[in-house]
């Protein structure tokens, strides 16, 4: 049995073991902490990335935990699994792949940002766990594990959230809200889960969905799952959380919080999706999605632009930006029921709002780490403060001009290609909703002048006299990021063909889905 | 066969009858101390005899059967009285302690030293 | 009137909550118990554990077990992490 | 003989809610904390007639133990 | 050492009565359990000893203490419960109470033994221990049924410190 | 006689739950919700699993030739459970660190975060 | 925190050392009575609270280490995770040690017995594996939330 | 070709876009280069004509976040002042919103079948 | 369903009732040290009332859960004694 089955685990598993291993190492060494965690997730992204070939080449892969084989899903010849899975295609390793960079350069980062903190190792260890509940959530292929790794993510981003708590009160009261928040999504998940296994003596996501029959329970916990999951990807009005939690965390952790929310979306389109499929009434579920996107676009951007602090105008374009992820995806569930319009347009709304995915974690990352940056060499986030700091930062100034272009879609960068795939494909379902599109990403463009104003334009201020550039490991993560960006906008075919459109054919075909776990269907 | 229930009768009679003086007390009473009185000494003398019952027939079954589960029984049972009979009263007195210098006072009371002492 | 709005939806969703209960399978007879019934044929064979629901806990879920200790882990590392500086 | 075990179960499902509903309505928390641990008590007894004692075992430690001390606590430094 | 040894010897008995059911140990115990038993009650040892003799006496180790003890439990202490509990139960019926809160030097010195007669008295008629003077060793008693405003010992607790002198002392 | 009572429990302890939350005004009330919360569903979940008339899954000195009620909810439950403790001590830890900062628990005032 | 009174502090003496060899009780025969590491382990760290309250903060830094704690800790869960790499001949989790006739190897009765300590596999070490993670865990957590109400109550005017 | 995304009714190349940029860009340039030749460097014609009034100091020009667009939030009040009025950052709103929303998705899925 | 079932059931429903009673302290207890010993009796009753259902069914592995009861309910007291030690405040 060679190593190369064991991938899936070890993806998870790494981390987790360097997770408990940072505090006993921080003991020995004070400076271990943050090598091993880069270390570890190195290895999780080198892995990640040869999953993600073999999947897209050979198909999607399974992990039974505990059973005789790997591979081996149905023991004895039941009809339904009995082992917890982890279960692989193309979505998830799409996503997986976004966790992975993330976390990864939200370390790198790290090394030189946390020289402001003390007790770095459960720093380091807590952004270990989140990582990795970010990865269970995206590979599993269990309902209950889901759940499992829903509360480790949500708990470990708490921690994170309020990890400056003991100096201020603000990162405290934000931890406080996303605790209270993310714990009633999760309790509404178990129930939904004990609702399902009620009817169906089942826990498996792919055998469940191949016995769903949309009953009236079945629509309850649809009912519930569907706004929990919205809300911990930040929708409008479920988004107040979402500023508070951004703005307060350290930047490397907002950057991977943007990553961390962005997996519930993708257990959302998990549930909708590969979960009920066509046997649920797509038409009104597909319009929930889209007012939630519309919603979402609009009043984010419109509040973005009335803050005044850095971080917090970032985090309602997060709200915004998500709310094009909504509309893509939900233009396609609208019509998944009509094959026609289907293959004409949904599967091209599909693609850029997967697409949109990707973009957003990197370019929102590369914003909010241009914002740590000024806040780790200013130590102010208020934009009234600052001023001229270009004369100061040339590196960061660069990147934040790359970001804010990528995210208000000025072409060559990657945020236009993704927003002209959802503009082009959502005018055919319906003209209205292309055009508030581009309205909000009118709105946006014009927010970020706002900030390039007046964080880096203006003549130099006497209060920032001492500014350096920032560090060098900083800089290395924010210059790969904007590599991403740039290399995405310019060959964004490579990546719709290869990873995002496999993503969106493995969403909508359901067999396919169940097929890997229950066999030839 | 027939004298064991009549000694589980009896125990569970017992048992039960204290039991529920116990908690009719805890309504009865003015204030918290005779509150304590009751309810500790009722409760631990009924919970007393009702797992005495038990352990009387986790024992005869034993006897008559010889299957090891109803020793088991028995013992547990004994082990989960003795718990009982340790902590009951101890818990009592904290409560009746820290009642007192939360400053809940004894109603009717005739006599109060410990309030003319201030013992802190 | 936000309260009045929160109010009318809490008595909603109580109400659907309830619809939920009532349609839920009968108490004390579940129809289909096609998992459950092979860990408990099986469990003991497999595992060699006398407790059916240990032997799920620690093996045939033992990921999830695995995710459990996680949490608590991660949510001890979490109340160190917020009291760190506290020196008694 | 069975109707006197459902009698059990309603009793006990009545005790906790009527407990739980006191943990709500209570102005002070030192009350709803003990009306909280009341209720955790009674859903380890309701868990104990449901059969399951594993989780009547772990309700019963943390319930009835950790939970209570945590809650303290945190009145205490909130006090 | 000793205190290891006796908290080991302690947490093994308690092990043992805890587990007795079936093997080829004298019919109750298999090996695997002893073995088992024998290493978890060195760990618990370990963990407990300092808290189990943090006074470094050793008197209790005299077996015929503990018989007393027995004696003492089976007899006064549990007839005096008894009368205890038809004591509550007449009050509980007809709510005569005139209760007041006593003190009562007892005269005892160790831990134990305050300990044991202040369980006893809570557990005995009409009486309940509030609080202790932590110097002397004075019990204040809540007393349901006050008869004098002076009590002696014996009118709240009977012979009860002659008994536990006996045992702890 | 018993009918689907015990889903009922369930359904007003959540209700309870949710109450707390959306209408009660103190930080620590509020982790009493969600400890509400978690008890209804621990039990919506044993409660799914009970079966009349069967045994603990447990074969240790069972009384013999019984059914037995099914396991799978017991250890999602116990999972469940420690997952509660754990959300609780973390939400708890978090309003003591606001108190510190703010002086109140009162949710109209812990708010600097708005707009 | 202060002490409480002398009474309660004998009491906690005994019972200390009974609730930590039942919870280990409870631990190690997981596989085969209820119980398990979570119970067992949270049972053990009640005991940690009840020396905790009784003795006060100051007065119980004597018996618990913190630092103790967290080691164990880690360690425990490191114990677990490799338990799970062990597997991995196999696969992760796989129960690699039950019915091989070595330890905790024996095949179990099937149907109704009274129970044999040797089986399970790798359950009981698992058992062991959570059972200290989880005491610790629960030490570390009411030792650090006691320090945390020292410093977040107001202070006293006198 | 390379860098050619198919969006359904049309395509898009950033590559093009690069080169269609630099051909525009350099004749842009060029003519500007060659523009009005009378401009001389370091002369009245340099300096920033504010309706005759002086140039202010560089210090005190720079326009802080707050006034940014303030004409716009100005015109929009309408919409913003409940907008804002929303957002309490009271916890107690943030779980009521989410029943609200839950409430409103269950009618929806049970009404629609 | 063994003849001692039955035996063994009616007191631990009994009990129940009981628990009524004090339920009906703890909603009126005018302070929280009533509350305490209404909490306190519970208690006892709880874990006497286990040790009957467990005989009843012949389930020797539950006794367990009664032995947890008994000894963890005793800190939960403490604890709230412990509270209220503090001072007249609350």
């Amino acid at each position: 049995m060679s190593l190369s089955n064991h991938i899936p685990i070890l993806i998870i598993a790494i981390p987790l073991l360097a997770a408990f291993l940072v505090p006993l190492i921080n003991r020995i060494n004070k400076k271990a902490a943050g090598i091993l965690t880069a270390l570890a997730l190195s290895v999780s992204l080198i892995l990640t990335i040869a999953l993600a070939v073999k999947i897209l080449t050979v198909g999607p892969q399974v992990y039974v935990f505990g059973a005789a084989s790997p591979s081996l899903t149905l023991p004895s010849g039941l009809k339904f699994p009995i082992r917890i899975m982890l279960q692989i295609d193309a979505m998830s390793i799409f996503m997986g792949l976004i966790t992975a960079v993330v976390s990864f350069l939200g370390a790198i980062y790290s090394l030189s940002f946390t020289k402001q903190y003390d007790g770095v190792d459960k720093y380091y260890s807590l952004l270990l766990l989140l990582t990795v509940g970010m990865f269970g959530m995206e590979f599993t292929g269990d309902i209950f594990n889901f759940f499992v790794f829903l509360e480790i993510a949500s708990i470990a981003s708490v921690a994170l959230i309020s990890f400056r708590g003991i100096d201020f009160g603000e990162p405290a009261e934000a931890g406080f809200k996303y605790m209270i928040v993310s714990s009633i999504s999760a309790l509404m998940v178990l129930f939904a889960i004990g609702i399902f296994y009620g009817q169906y003596d089942l826990l498996n996501f792919a055998a469940l969905a191949s016995v769903i029959k949309y009953s009236q329970l079945d629509k309850i916990a649809l009912g519930l799952l569907i706004p929990v999951l919205a809300m911990k990807a930040g929708a409008v009005p479920m988004h107040m959380w979402t500023p508070d939690a951004y703005s307060e965390a350290p930047a490397p952790i907002t950057m991977i919080l943007v990553a961390a929310s962005q997996a519930s979306l993708y257990a959302l389109f998990r549930v909708v999706f590969s979960l009920y499929n066509i046997s649920l009434n797509a038409l009104t579920v597909g319009w929930i999605i889209i007012v939630f996107g519309l919603l979402s676009m609009f009043i984010g951007v419109t509040m973005a632009i009335v803050q005044k602090d850095i971080k917090r105008l970032m985090a309602y374009h997060a709200v915004s930006q998500t709310g094009y992820m909504f509309l893509g995806v939900g233009v396609g569930l609208a019509v998944l029921a009509n094959p026609e319009a289907l293959k004409n347009y949904g599967i091209t709304a599909m693609e850029g709002g997967i697409f949109h995915i990707m973009n957003h974690a990197m370019y929102k990352g590369l914003l909010f780490l241009t914002a740590g940056a000024l806040f780790f060499r200013t130590g102010t986030r208020d934009l009234n403060k600052m001023g001229g700091l270009a004369h100061y930062m040339k590196y960061t100034t660069i990147f934040f001009i790359i970001g804010a272009a990528a995210i208000a879609g000025l072409p060559p960068f990657n945020g236009f290609a993704s927003k002209l795939l959802i503009y082009e494909s959502v005018y055919r379902f319906n003209p209205l909703l292309s055009i508030m599109a581009m309205v909000v990403s009118i709105l946006t463009l014009a927010s970020f002048v706002k900030v390039f104003h007046s964080a880096f334009l203006g003549p130099k201020l006497p209060q920032f006299k001492e500014v350096k550039e920032t560090p060098r490991s900083m800089l290395f993560a924010m210059a790969v990021l904007s590599c991403i960006i740039i290399f995405f906008g310019l060959f964004p075919d490579l990546i719709v063909k290869n990873l995002v459109h496999p993503a969106v054919m493995s969403l909508i075909e359901q067999l396919q889905y169940t097929g890997t776990v229950l066999g030839g269907m | 066969m027939g004298t064991l229930l009549i000694i589980l009768y009896i125990f569970l009679g017992i048992g039960v009858f204290f039991n529920c003086l116990g908690s009719i007390g805890l309504l009865r009473f003015p204030d918290v101390y005779t509150r304590l009185h009751a309810a500790t000494k009722a409760t631990t003398f009924g919970s007393i005899f009702t797992s005495l019952a038990v352990i009387v027939y986790g024992f005869s079954r034993w006897n008559i059967s010889g299957d090891s589960k109803f020793r088991v029984l028995a013992l547990h049972t004994i082990v989960a009285l003795v718990c009982l009979i340790i902590t009951n009263p101890t818990g009592a007195h904290a409560i009746a302690r820290a009642a007192h210098r939360s400053g809940v006072m004894p109603k009717q009371a005739v006599i109060d030293e410990l309030k003319e002492a201030k013992l802190k | 009137m936000k309260k009045i709005i929160f109010g009318i939806a809490f008595i909603i969703f109580f109400s659907f909550l309830i619809v939920s209960a009532i349609n839920m399978r009968t108490f004390g007879e579940p129809t289909i118990s096609e998992m459950d019934d092979y860990f408990i044929e099986n469990a003991q064979s497999e595992t060699g554990a006398n407790n059916v629901v240990t032997s799920i806990v620690f093996d045939y879920r033992g990921f999830d077990t695995l995710g459990e200790a996680t949490v608590l882990f991660t949510a001890v590392v979490g109340v160190v992490a917020l009291f760190r500086g506290v020196k008694k | 003989m069975s109707s006197i075990v459902e009698i059990i179960h309603i009793s006990t499902l009545v005790i906790m809610i009527i407990a739980s509903f006191l943990a709500v309505v209570f102005k002070k928390l030192l009350p709803s904390i003990v009306a909280l641990s009341v209720a955790s008590l009674l859903l380890s007894l309701e868990f104990y007639l449901l059969h399951a004692p594993d989780v009547a075992i772990a309700e019963a430690a943390i319930g009835a133990g950790l939970t209570m001390a945590i809650f303290i606590f945190a009145i205490r430094g909130t006090r | 050492m000793i205190d290891f040894i006796v908290t080991f010897l302690l947490s093994m008995l308690t092990y043992l009565i805890l587990t007795a059911s079936q093997g080829e140990v004298w019919g109750l115990w298999s090996l695997f359990e002893i073995i088992t038993g024998i290493f978890l009650s060195l760990v618990v040892a370990f963990i407990a000893n300092k808290v189990l003799f943090q006074k470094r006496t050793y008197r209790m180790f005299n077996p015929f203490r503990w018989v007393i003890f027995l004696i003492y439990l089976i007899g006064p202490f549990f007839w005096a419960m008894a009368k205890a509990n038809i004591d509550v139960a007449y009050r509980v019926i007809t709510g005569k109470i005139n209760p007041g809160i006593v003190k009562i030097s007892t005269g005892l010195k160790t831990d134990l033994g305050i300990t044991l007669l202040a369980d006893s008295i809570t557990l005995t008629p009409g009486t309940l221990s509030v609080d202790i003077d932590e110097k002397n060793n004075d019990l204040y008693i809540h007393w349901i049924n006050v008869t004098t405003l002076k009590p002696t010992t014996y009118h709240i607790c009977a012979n009860f410190p002659q008994w536990i002198r006996r045992i702890a002392e | 006689m018993i009918g689907n009572l015990p889903y009922v429990a369930v359904v007003i302890f959540i209700g309870l739950g949710i109450y707390t939350l959306m209408f009660k005004r103190n930080l620590i009330k509020i982790a009493i919700g969600i400890c509400l919360i978690e008890n209804g569903v621990n039990l919506f979940l044993i409660t799914l699993g009970y079966r009349k008339g069967a045994i603990a899954p447990i074969y240790t000195q069972a009384p013999s030739g019984q059914i037995m009620v099914l396991p799978t909810p017991q250890a999602l439950t116990l999972t469940s459970i420690v997952i509660g403790i754990a959300t609780t001590a973390l939400i708890l830890s978090v309003a003591m660190m606001i108190y510190k900062h703010y002086g109140t628990l009162d949710t109209d005032q812990v708010r600097r975060l708005r707009g | 925190m202060k002490e409480m009174s002398r009474i309660v502090k004998t009491v906690t003496n005994f019972v200390y050392g009974f609730i930590i060899i039942f919870g280990f009780y409870i631990i190690a025969h997981g596989h085969l009575t209820p119980g398990g590491g979570f119970q067992g382990g949270a049972v053990v760290g009640s005991a940690f609270a009840l020396l905790l309250v009784s003795y006060g903060s100051l007065n119980s830094k004597k018996f618990l280490k913190e630092d103790i704690f967290s080691l164990f800790e880690g360690f425990g869960l490191i114990l677990f995770i490799v338990l799970g790499f062990s597997g991995l001949g196999i696969t992760f989790f796989y129960n690699f040690l039950a019915n091989s006739g070595g330890w905790f190897g024996d095949t179990a009765v099937i149907g109704v017995n009274p129970g044999d300590m040797n089986t399970g596999g790798v359950i009981p070490l698992m058992n062991i594996a959570v059972g200290l993670e989880v005491l610790s865990a629960f030490g570390v957590i009411v030792l650090t939330m006691a320090r945390g109400a020292e410093f977040t109550k107001k202070k006293e005017k006198s | 070709m390379l860098g050619l995304l198919e969006t359904g009714s049309g395509f898009w190349s950033a590559i093009i876009w690069v080169l269609l940029v630099l051909v525009i860009g350099s004749m842009v340039i060029y003519i500007r280069n060659k523009g009005e030749d009378s401009y001389k460097k370091n002369t009245e014609q340099d300096k920033p004509f504010i309706s005759g009034n002086p140039e202010e100091n560089k210090e005190s020009s720079h326009l802080s976040a707050n006034h940014i667009y303030w004409g716009f939030t100005e015109a929009l009040k309408g919409y913003y002042n409940p907008l804002i009025k929303i957002h309490t950052g009271n916890i107690n709103d943030y779980s009521g919103w989410i029943i609200v929303i839950t409430v409103i998705i269950l009618i929806m899925v049970g009404v629609s079948g | 369903m063994n003849e001692f079932f039955k035996i063994f059931i009616i007191p631990g429903g009994l009990l129940l009732l009981f628990m009524f009673l004090s339920l009906i302290r703890l909603i009126l207890g005018p302070t929280v040290p009533d509350r305490v010993v209404a909490l306190d009796t519970i208690n006892t009753l709880v874990v006497a009332g286990m040790i009957l259902v467990g005989a009843a069914y012949e389930e020797v592995i539950y006794i367990d859960v009664a032995i947890v009861y008994a000894l963890l309910s005793y800190i939960g007291t403490l604890y709230v004694a412990k509270y209220l030690e503090g001072g007249p405040k609350e």
